[in-house]
């Protein structure tokens, strides 16, 4: 595997900051009422996001979860429609019919968030299958959490996804937690990648604080599945800083754990090797936050300007074709 | 009578049953810290982790195990989390569950409480706003409970437990905070017999959950009118009190059912149905239906409302059938 | 036209789609030799093992992954093997399937069909025995076809299979092995077209799949009595074609709607329900509803027949609704 | 483990001939249109229903398949009230609602088949917790087919039961066939003992043909499973000699499969180590399989001469309440 070159790095530096001050962002403007519903954050994970996305080509598939918005970030989603949809917003990925658990964008092939836990899971198969009927070398990942790896799905999607060889890479991004379910007392065996074996695929355990050891992981199974050789399993081990969703009181964890994150801060972790690599500045640094910011700054006024949907249009896109009256 | 939250009758419930049988016990996701309506906070505190099961995110598992459970002599109460999810456990609940005792000839009872937290409501969008009540009324082997008070929320899951065979409760995730009285004493509340939450006498307003309120109110604004609207409770889909609702065409001859789920194939269709063959003679209108469109709930806060039958939707039902 | 079993029916339909369009393919457990009903047998001579996928017993993912093919180019045909294990993909098919246009706002299209071999026969048993098209009519974003004959039922899936949304068809499997004339040319039959299997003026019998057969017997009974029963033939239930019924029931004044699943909260109520939503002046009698009881299907043939509605049954309620 | 006894290996061999001839009865009379509906035979897979029910006692359960007829045998249910209840009849053990598909004897602690595949690895957490709750030393098997492990109901049980430590075992019968589909084409990874490992607990394979191996290692895990150190899972390798239903014609395999099998004839291998120890002679064989023979005739005479259920019976049995018109 070629080791990432200072253009990449950088690169996923921006997109590392942009995953954390997107989501530091809606949590703000959730707090103030802009936007509605529920929404998951992933502060604290970003490199999980970052790392299996820079790994994949803009044609690449994704099957997020519902702590979606980092993946569709990374795999380099508007920002602006994006934020419009969490708004409920007309302009919005998903005209405002998705939200934060729903949202979309196909043009990056993302394929959506999920409010069903694992859902992902059976889909990659059938993408897998799509993608060597049609001949292409694109893959497939498939990213859960690990509450999610105890669903039925899970077992099912990894076997026939084996069987066909296809090319896919399910991620499991462990944080520990399931809302407020210790992965200790849900998950048998203690390792989601150790379930791998049980499907003659490879499966890795990875730093998912940080950033190049998920790169790298995800780099070799993407690159497997792209030869034709199948599907691996990767358990990205990480922190999730804020509550499971927010609003969460987090009674059910210690402070420590987010100090732990903290002092395992993924993004600072990227800085801290760009710096001894000599490749960011304080000035460069500064740069790219600024230039992050607008980008959300934009997002936001976007999303802020847009008009919300007309009524109406909650008829609509059920169908491709919807002729008749029901 | 105390004045209590819908959420805080169902925690009531559970404590008294589990209380008065040590064969109960809930299992669910997250339900030892009761998240997220709070139904079930604190239960853990008082009957402790054997009895207050946090379960992993296996919904077959849960329901399944539920069944091996009470096919050997415990009482579980399932915690669904969300009623959208119960596409997890689909064959349990309609395979296993509602089968198993009519398949093995009786040797088996299924004494099993499914708690179904349903509809729509602060935009959680299309996998959590699901009323799919009116798949299991279709599924033989099932009751089906769907409580709008505080009070039938307690006296109904109590029944529910206390039955010795499967029952769904559907509990609308709206009317969790909403409050009323509760008396002091246990109160059980039998399957199949329905509520006059209004006595009225020139519409029959058949309504469930959330849509008993959206009725009362509707019955508010069409009082001002000149307009008697009686509004009946089912309360439980199956059994169904027959005679309640036919007792009350009888004396309005016009009937509006509401429901908050999809119009087409819903659970109101099988109650234009049954009042359609109760009381055929005595309809002086077509009945008028009150349901959500054909379409998931979007997420979007004016999408969402579009979809979201209201109370003026169910005033306006009645003016259509006293026209 | 060439006479043929609706299996074979079916059979042609998927090659001639096959055969038009490289993007289709068939997954299902054992379809490679076509078990239990022959559908797709010869299909991988024809077509090879890549667009005739034999799958493990994996409902979910059978299903699940028809899912993500269709989202991304592929044309999916699933064989449930038996309707009654779509229990094991439940959320496959309500929440994604039905809900991923439309979450999506439109971004992805869902060209998939889902075949659904259902129906009561030769003492399968509770667990091969449902009728769970009436769930699924209650599911926005599914279209719902249940052929009858094999000219439909080739018509039907043809259409299906270039429907850009997903379809499920309900296969009878109990009509395998009717024969019936299937026109040598390609005929597509568009969804939401109900279709009048016999003409009467008397009485309209609305049946769908085995029960429309059911209703042809009992059409022949009545006619000995002097009676005429008109039998219509939806088709399709999602979209329904409102204006056939209407049409017929305008003619008729009288209606009998039969199918074979449980008459609690089923596809029949729903019928019912469109019938007096469109007819309600029209109607000189209550409607008559034949379905199965509230009971899942019991295994020993006194009981099953017992359980399974027939010719004697429409004709009875024909009977009943012209008194 | 103590080695089983004279009198228990004897039982063993009377139970394996239980089974063996039972089927091949039942067998004729399906072909001879005494038996309605669809029946899966279990000729040649003796072993693995008399060994894992060998290891158990009366009083422990036992959750079974489509496949069933020989764990009721062998858990000592009623022959009668089986085949009547094969026959559809109203002394059948489900009252001639279940039919070879559905059939149980809860006063055997047979707690049915199933006509959905997999459908007890979720129950027995289930009846696992049950037993602890009940504080009761009993224990729950769940058995089900190696093409049936491939759904995910194996995974969500077996996982749960492994958090547990739910008094269970998991016992695969595989045959290396579901209906037409070879084990190797639809279980990835190529072992179904190799996945326990995934969970923390243990996974042995057996040879299935073998009824001391498929006891001994059941007898362990039950050992275990009652210490209340939790489930295991045992995959036991056998040979189905018939069709996968009657009338199957068998197209997917050769003839020289089920040669093996009986070649490997699991009822005459216990024969023969019985008659190496010297526990049985020729007349003693004789005698056991006459005695066998007899009790099967009374069930099929028992069966032959009981009533059809009456038609008003299919309305019985759902619901223990059930006052109401619906
Ligand atoms: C099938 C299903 N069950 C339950 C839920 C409710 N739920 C939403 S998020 C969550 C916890 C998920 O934990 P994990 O998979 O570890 O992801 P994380 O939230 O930690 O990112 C639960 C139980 C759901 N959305 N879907
Ligand atoms: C959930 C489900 N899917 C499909 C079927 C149809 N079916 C019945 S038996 C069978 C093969 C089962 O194979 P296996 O689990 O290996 O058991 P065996 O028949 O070999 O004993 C299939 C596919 C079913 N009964 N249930
Ligand atoms: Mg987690
Ligand atoms: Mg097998």
């Amino acid at each position: 595997m070629q080791a990432p070159g200072p253009d990449q790095l950088l690169e996923m530096y921006a997109a590392m900051l942009r995953v954390r001050l997107f989501e530091e962002r809606a949590r703000e403007l959730y707090a103030g009422g802009r936007i509605p519903g529920f929404i998951h954050l992933s502060v604290g994970q970003e490199a999980v996001a970052v790392g299996v996305c820079a790994a994949l080509r803009r044609d690449d598939y994704l099957l997020s979860t519902h702590r979606g918005h980092g993946h569709l970030i990374a795999k380099g989603g508007s920002l602006r429609s994006l934020m419009a949809e969490l708004y409920g917003k007309a302009t919005g990925c998903c005209r405002g019919k998705g939200g934060s658990m729903h949202i979309a964008d196909a043009s990056v092939g993302y394929l959506g968030a999920n409010g069903v836990l694992t859902a992902g899971c059976v889909l990659a198969p059938g993408v897998g299958l799509s993608i060597q009927m049609r001949k292409t070398d694109q893959v497939v990942v498939a990213v859960f959490g690990d509450g999610a790896a105890n669903r039925g799905p899970f077992h099912e999607g990894v076997n026939l996804a084996a069987l066909w060889r296809a090319p896919a890479v399910f991620v499991c991004e462990n944080n520990r937690w399931a809302s407020t379910t210790a992965q200790a007392v849900s998950t048998a065996g203690g390792s989601i990648a150790g379930r791998a074996a049980g499907y003659g695929i490879p499966g890795v355990t990875v730093d998912g604080n940080d950033v190049l050891a998920v790169f790298e992981a995800c780099t070799q199974a993407v690159a497997r599945a792209r030869r034709g050789e199948g599907p691996s399993l990767v358990e990205a081990r990480t922190i999730r800083w804020l509550g499971h969703y927010e609003g969460d009181p987090q009674l059910y964890r210690g402070k420590d754990e987010v100090a732990e994150g903290r002092s395992r801060d993924p993004v600072a972790h990227l800085r801290q090797i760009l710096e001894e690599r000599t490749l960011l500045d304080a000035a460069d640094a500064e740069r790219v936050e600024a230039a992050v910011r607008d980008e959300i700054d934009d997002a936001v006024a976007f999303a802020e300007a847009s008009p919300l949907p007309d009524a109406r249009s909650a008829f609509e896109d059920l169908f491709a074709h919807y002729p008749w009256r029901d | 009578m105390a004045t209590v939250e819908y959420a805080a009758a169902l925690n009531l419930a559970l404590r008294e049953e589990m209380r008065r049988d040590p064969r109960v016990y809930v299992i669910g996701e997250d339900i030892v810290l009761g998240v997220p309506f709070g139904v079930t906070k604190g239960l853990a505190e008082e009957f402790g982790p054997e009895r207050v099961l946090n379960a992993p995110i296996s919904e077959a598992a849960i329901v399944g195990s539920a069944l091996g459970a009470a096919m050997t002599g415990l009482r579980p109460v399932v915690d669904m989390h969300f009623a959208d999810f119960v596409t997890c456990a689909m064959d349990e609940v309609a395979n296993q569950i509602a089968k198993s005792r009519y398949m093995f000839g009786g040797q088996v009872d299924c004494p099993l409480v499914l708690r179904m937290p349903y509809g729509i409501g602060k935009s959680a969008g299309g996998h959590h706003s699901n009323s799919v009540e009116g798949w299991f009324i279709n599924i033989p082997g099932l009751k089906v409970c769907i409580p709008s008070t505080p009070r039938d929320a307690r006296g109904l899951l109590k029944t529910a437990i206390r039955d010795p065979d499967p029952v769904m409760v559907f509990e609308h995730r709206g009317l969790y905070r909403a409050v009323g009285e509760v008396p002091e004493e246990e109160e059980l509340i039998p399957l199949g017999s329905a509520d006059v939450k209004r006595a009225g006498s020139d519409v029959t307003v058949i309504a469930t959950a959330r849509m008993v309120h959206a009725a009362l109110e509707a019955a508010e604004l069409l009082a001002r009118e000149g307009i008697s609207a009686e509004v009946v409770d089912p309360r439980s889909l199956v059994p169904l009190d027959r005679e309640a609702l036919a007792g009350s065409v009888a004396k309005t001859h016009r009937v509006v059912i509401a429901e908050e789920g999809p119009m087409r194939g819903s659970a109101g269709a099988w109650l234009a149905w049954v009042v359609t063959e109760e009381c055929f003679d005595d309809l002086d209108a077509p009945i008028a239906r009150v349901a959500g469109p054909n379409v998931p709930i979007p997420f979007s806060p004016p999408l969402e409302a579009a979809c979201t039958p209201d109370s003026e939707a169910v005033a306006a039902a009645c003016r259509r059938v006293l026209k």
